[in-house]
């Protein structure tokens, strides 16, 4: 029977080291759900700002701190999904721009009411999403040349759209989606929180994510199993298109203004966000709770760092070497974790011998 | 077999080209209910090119692919699979990231019981884990622990995992290529009589194998390909023998039939 | 008419080379830059430089390659002009410096009084908190090291707030310019000092995200009294707050952003043509709570320009 | 004899169709110097522009574009081999700035010469790539955290040391450097020109081309075939880290002044070039002419879009439609050469059928 | 063969543990010249790991790998090539962006002659596809033109193209991992008697199959692995024969010898 003799074998190895394994199958456990070792580096940064400053554990900085990700992470859930499969969209920054400018330009020069301005705003943000999603997976265009033209297009679109002119003063309504809170959450973490419980579930929960995984690691062996190797990244841009309207908007929100800086920059702490929580750059491998410590970790260094007051030339200095400190603590865990990796071969029962059919 | 039924996969005059290499070349092709068909020929000859076509990974340029009568033109293999072909592809098709059971059910994952499970497509792992195993162990097929990555696995255990993926699904048609080429003598053995199980079972099966051996044992007909095209199709009634099918192969013996 | 010569015997096209092409000031600024090349009778390039300060050696190099006229320049970094200045005079372009105290060789400059604007919105914060708080404030600063105009604007701005009131503490200073980089900046800032009374925003666009970051924790119409917030600029949505006055937005220092198009234009144009004043010093005006009704006038003028555009 | 057959046929394919294969022998030859369609559109950008501008052919403006891509000519030519090898470096930005810091210091306030000082920010330079090579190559930490560490801590050191207060007035000797010609050509434009020299000669006439293709695309077979798999990159960061150094100090050349703005998105510009001109994002394939036609593209349509005057909300707009438009080709382009790609595999000489020995 | 002469590889008990999975667990073994070594055993037995140790894809855990006497500790696998050992990997090893030729001299590029040739590195791109084309034909090994990239090759036309590299470049030990797996009845004739020819050429082989004829055919030796550990070292004196070789796989005769 075929590799009986290694299923005896794997046992036996099991057997005699029941505590180290114990100790293991907790390790590869942790891994599975954290990325490398950013959720110790997490930790430990948490516990440094605490030791630092007073106010960062209060609840109402917490709040600030969820508050202040829901945008980054609004965004990252779905292009997390992207970078999974092997695709990346580096327009989201200028589509929530875009949006914002719609959403801003249909409500003080229109008169139309917040409501359905924001679902034109968000209609904008997924046929873009829709676009890009066309273009990369069924013409096969490049997914960095296309959104990188939409990085230039669509901020410039909503600057020509603009006049780049300030539009504000949208009412209480729109006030309450940036400021107001449900149950003590801010309204944006809330949102925030939503769509981060249904990226999990179809993540962990469905099979979009092992199928998103496997179109990242081998496109073809994925389609010979019956894959939908390009529906699942298209329908993944255009969530992250519309994920990108709601970023804008939930900033426009926040500022009762339609400012042309929204936007900027956001997609280098998307990416960042989702590379720190270790989903590969070449896609195939990656869990969300990574990218949810990720997110938080990005968050979280920077209020830390305005709470520390620390000087303007030294926050680039202590951003950097926080990163290359995860850096180094990936690399620690990789081999640690090596040990643990073949282990999760061990722990789980042994298929029994059947008799041969 | 059952040649008074009518065939249940039908290839007519398919070509491939890749450039200007000519992969197929009208190539015509039956298989019946409970048929092994063997499916032999050089290095490069065109039959991994052929599985394909019938798989649903290439798209043949010219030709039609019956199944069952109906005509059909794959985009893609799941639409193969849902008409009941399964394949063991050369290349394996596992993806090396995933654990032995999540390939296993790739593409047709196990949803969770309760009114929530099946509208919400909540993965049944556990399941899937157990049915796994389980129907490797009715098949006779024994691996590391299930939850191993397949980039962990050596060669001939890869390939004990795509075989054992087919035959637990293939219901209808299974297209093997070159299925025992990494397996040792045993495992060579199970997966030959894997096939006649197959076959008892009903399900037409084409075996693509260099060797002769393999396929004078199991397959009821041979079909000899060379350079793209079909140069024979003969039952194996005993009057054919290994030398036979070389000389076929090679050409050294010329013969052409439908 | 670009085949026309003029006094030096280039085109007749000047270029308005501001690079903040991004910023809710611009357009205000090439409204003016417009009005006034139309009425001299010269077409008009605009930047698109935005900030960088290697796109915008480019785009200078580009133009005076061109043989325009002239070129206003508010340089990403002043320093860094001088081999330009060379180029330009080699070209015969007309070179002069926007909002930029200093660039040698130039053939003028149109400067802001930076500092001064600074000290006016100091004096008025001081005046604010020796009524208000007897003297004793926390300040926060929001600014942008990266541009001169920045440093002279808030460095002005706490001198004369500690000549007036000099037990007042800066308790936090980050970088941060336009709005949506200020409200989380502020929000954090807010956790660590709850008590911030005074936050100078080195451009208007920063008030409006402290503010909206402030009004975010709910703060009670006794905090809101006690809360002192000042820009510069005079943007509109800050000028509006200003002119309702039901703002912690308290004042700002105003630049007239149309009148500064104009008269960088009608500098440069002298400066091709010659004669005229190429040196000019824009001062700043301070609008506040003492005269809303100015505000009003600057809402009502700019509301006109960008309805009409 | 293994595969006497298949030679048979594909030669006799290939003898029916002597002029097809004759133009598609011409197409797949020209494809392996440029990458999709990128030659194609660099052409017709440039026919574009000197339709609609007077200007734009004129040698002067060709000097200028020469001279503006300069920078990043330099630094995209060892990024590319690089991104080949499936490593990036997202610190080239940053370390430029770091280096003309340091130059900077050095100069003005140390009152070193300008040639130890521009030698020294080299080495600074060359150091910091050098990290990277370590982290990446030796500790296997991820290219992308290591090297946004560096986007941030290189930045940040260059600020502190500085105060972001400009350096300037480094006298003549350094104005010839940025500003002097050679033969008509501006300097940094002859910079550049050897670095492509040595690009071109490194990735088309020796072993390293090759090499870091094959680590790119199959790490492990190239691994077991004898390819140095850690050297090559290694090397290729190091150059990364001098070349942004060089393309610093070619800036503050030009300026003649050293700020703090120097770099800033330098990062994206080089990876937009190289990824246009078609090497993979995943590493493995790509051309460096191909990289050369994409630095000129993304220098031309800038230079071109001021020369027209594209006011500043069109800008952004155009330069996104014509990635679009790039993208586009690329499609195009895959589709034309679908076919010439196999018959690159007919057109060589089969070898011979030997004795079985 | 030449048992007298000192053995030219020798492997001094070697261990490779996969986290909790015994690779290889003390394995010893010796390699005359000109001596064929078959080296067989179940899927997943550890002959492809130790085949890795051979040739410096893999460091043992412990254990001593010994070349011509000379202790050799591999960091990679170009280090293994330095000493003259070729391997055929089981995954083959070709980079499949890149055409046959540049494939065959990856690593060992040819440089142009001339006094720049050398010095500079000038690759001899003509000359390498001059070179492997007559390599190949040397060999008898026939392929689609050489400029055609891995990619485009099937199944066996790769296995070919590994084979021939290793065997054109094999001047001392060329380890085989499962060289027949892919090929048709005529190259797998083409490489037992390139084996051959290697053997009379003094080098040594080490050849791991599934295929008890082909180890029968041309080994002058077996050893014989079972999980990890290896369980029988018997020289093929016309006594031993495939039944045998099978019980020894599977367990069913047990034997030890060093
Ligand atoms: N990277 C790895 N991580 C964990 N286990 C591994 C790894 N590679 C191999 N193994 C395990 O080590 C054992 C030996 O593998 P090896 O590939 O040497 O077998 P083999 O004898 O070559 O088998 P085959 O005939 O199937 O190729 C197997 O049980 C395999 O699952
Ligand atoms: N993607 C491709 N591009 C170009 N030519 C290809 C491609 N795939 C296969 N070919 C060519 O088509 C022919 C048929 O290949 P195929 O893989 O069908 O052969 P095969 O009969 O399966 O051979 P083997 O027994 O070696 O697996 C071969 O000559 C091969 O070189
Ligand atoms: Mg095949
Ligand atoms: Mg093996």
């Amino acid at each position: 029977m075929i590799g009986a003799t290694h299923a005896r074998r794997a046992a036996s190895g099991h057997a005699a080291l029941p505590n180290r394994e114990r100790l293991r199958k907790v390790v590869t456990t942790a891994a599975s759900y954290q990325s490398g070792g950013l959720a110790i580096a997490l930790l430990l940064l948490c516990l440094f700002f605490a030791l630092a400053s007073r106010q960062f554990l209060s609840v109402s900085n917490l709040t600030v701190v969820l508050l202040q990700v829901a945008p980054v992470g609004l965004i990252a859930i779905p292009a997390a999904m992207l970078l999974l499969a092997g695709y990346i969209d580096l327009s989201v920054g200028a589509v929530a721009w875009l949006c914002s400018a719609v959403f801003g330009i249909l409500v003080v020069d229109h008169g139309l009411g917040p409501l359905p301005a924001a679902v034109t705003a968000l209609l904008v943000g997924g046929v873009w999403g829709l676009l890009n999603g066309v273009l990369t997976t069924r013409l096969n265009a490049s997914p960095i040349v296309v959104t990188l033209a939409g990085f230039a297009a669509a901020r410039g679109i909503g600057d020509a759209l603009t006049g780049k002119v300030t539009r504000f003063g949208f009412g209480p309504g729109l006030g309450w989606f940036g400021n107001g809170h449900i149950l003590g959450l801010p309204v944006p973490a809330c949102l925030f929180l939503v769509v981060l419980v249904v990226g999990l579930y179809l993540w962990y929960s469905t099979p979009v994510g092992r199928h998103l995984a496997a179109t990242g690691a081998d496109r073809e062996s994925a389609r010979a199993v019956g894959v939908a190797v390009r529906g699942l990244p298209f329908w993944a841009y255009t969530a992250t298109g519309v994920m990108a309207g709601l970023a804008g908007l939930v900033i426009v929100a926040q500022l009762d203004a339609s400012t042309v800086s929204i936007g900027t920059g956001i997609e280098v702490q998307v990416l960042t966000a989702i590379l720190l929580g270790g989903v590969s750059f070449q896609g195939g491998r990656g869990s969300l709770w990574g990218v949810l410590f990720g997110v938080l970790f990005v968050g979280i260094l920077t209020n830390g760092l305005v709470l520390l007051n620390v000087g303007p030339f030294y926050v680039d200095v202590a951003v950097g070497g926080v990163l290359f400190v995860v850096a180094l603590m990936d690399v620690a865990y990789q081999r640690l974790e090596k040990v643990p990796v073949a282990a999760a071969t061990a722990e789980a029962a042994p298929s029994r011998n059947g008799a041969v059919a | 077999m059952n040649a008074n039924r009518p065939p249940i996969l039908q290839l007519d005059r398919v070509s491939k080209r890749y450039g200007p290499v000519t992969a197929l070349c009208d190539v015509s092709l039956t298989l019946h209910a409970g048929e092994v068909l063997g499916l032999i020929g050089d290095n490069g000859a065109g039959k991994s090119t052929l599985a394909g076509v019938i798989s649903g990974t290439h798209r043949p340029d010219t030709g039609t692919v019956r199944v069952d009568g109906r005509e059909c033109h794959f985009r893609n293999p799941a639409e193969a699979r849902k008409v009941g072909i399964e394949t063991v592809f050369q290349n394996l098709a596992l993806i090396p990231t995933l654990s032995i059971a999540d390939n296993v059910y790739l593409g047709r994952e196990l949803y969770r019981g309760g009114p929530a499970g099946r509208p919400l497509h909540l993965l049944d792992k556990r399941g899937m884990r157990t049915a796994a195993a389980a129907g490797f162990a009715r098949l006779g097929v024994t691996l590391p622990p299930l939850t191993t990555k397949a980039a962990a696995l050596s060669g001939g255990q890869r390939q004990s995992v795509s075989i054992g993926r087919a035959v637990m699904w293939g219901s209808h048609i299974v297209v093997m290529d070159e299925p025992t080429a990494a397996l040792g003598v045993e495992q060579t053995e199970l997966v030959l009589s894997l096939i006649e199980r197959l076959k008892s079972h009903d399900v037409g099966v084409i075996l693509i194998s260099h060797n002769m051996d393999h396929v004078l044992r199991v397959a009821d007909r041979v079909a000899v390909m060379r350079r793209g095209r079909k140069v024979a199709d003969v039952p194996l009634d005993g009057r054919v023998d290994g030398t036979h099918l070389v000389g076929l192969i090679t050409g050294a013996i010329e013969e052409s039939r439908r | 008419s670009t085949g026309e010569t003029v006094a030096n015997g280039n085109s007749k096209t000047v270029a308005f080379g501001h690079p903040a092409s991004s910023s809710s000031i611009y357009p205000l600024l090439v409204q003016g830059a417009q009005e006034e090349a139309d009425r001299r009778g010269y077409d008009l390039l605009t930047s698109s430089a935005n900030m960088d300060a290697g796109a915008q050696v480019d785009e200078l190099n580009t133009w005076i390659s061109q043989r325009i006229a002239g070129v206003i320049v508010a340089p990403v970094d002043t320093a860094g002009m001088a081999p330009i200045v060379q180029k330009a005079k080699t070209n015969d372009v007309r070179f002069l410096a926007y909002a930029a105290k200093s660039v040698p060789g130039a053939d003028g400059s149109v400067i802001f009084a930076n500092r001064e604007g600074g000290e006016l919105v100091g004096a008025a914060a001081g005046e604010w908190v020796n009524a208000q708080l007897g003297g004793r404030a926390k300040v926060a600063l929001l600014t942008d090291y990266d541009q001169e105009t920045g440093k002279d604007r808030i460095d002005g701005a706490v001198e004369a707030l500690r000549a007036a009131a000099p037990d007042i503490e800066v308790v936090a200073t980050q970088e941060g310019l336009f709005a949506d980089e200020t409200l989380p900046i502020f929000q954090s800032m807010l956790q660590a000092h709850p008590d911030i009374n005074v936050v100078f925003c080195m451009a208007d666009d920063g008030c409006v995200g402290a503010e909206k970051a402030f009004l975010q924790t709910n703060p009670s119409e006794e905090r809101k009294r006690l809360m002192y917030m000042a820009g510069w600029d005079g943007t509109l949505p800050v000028l509006e707050q200003i002119a309702t006055g039901s703002s912690v937005i308290r004042a700002t220092a105003v630049l007239d952003l149309v009148a500064i198009g104009r008269a960088s234009i009608a500098a440069t144009v002298d400066a091709v043509e010659g004669g005229g004043d190429t040196e000019v010093v824009i001062p700043y005006e301070l609008v506040g709570e003492s005269n809303p009704q100015r505000a009003q006038e600057f809402v009502n003028t700019y509301d006109a320009i960008l309805a009409a555009r």
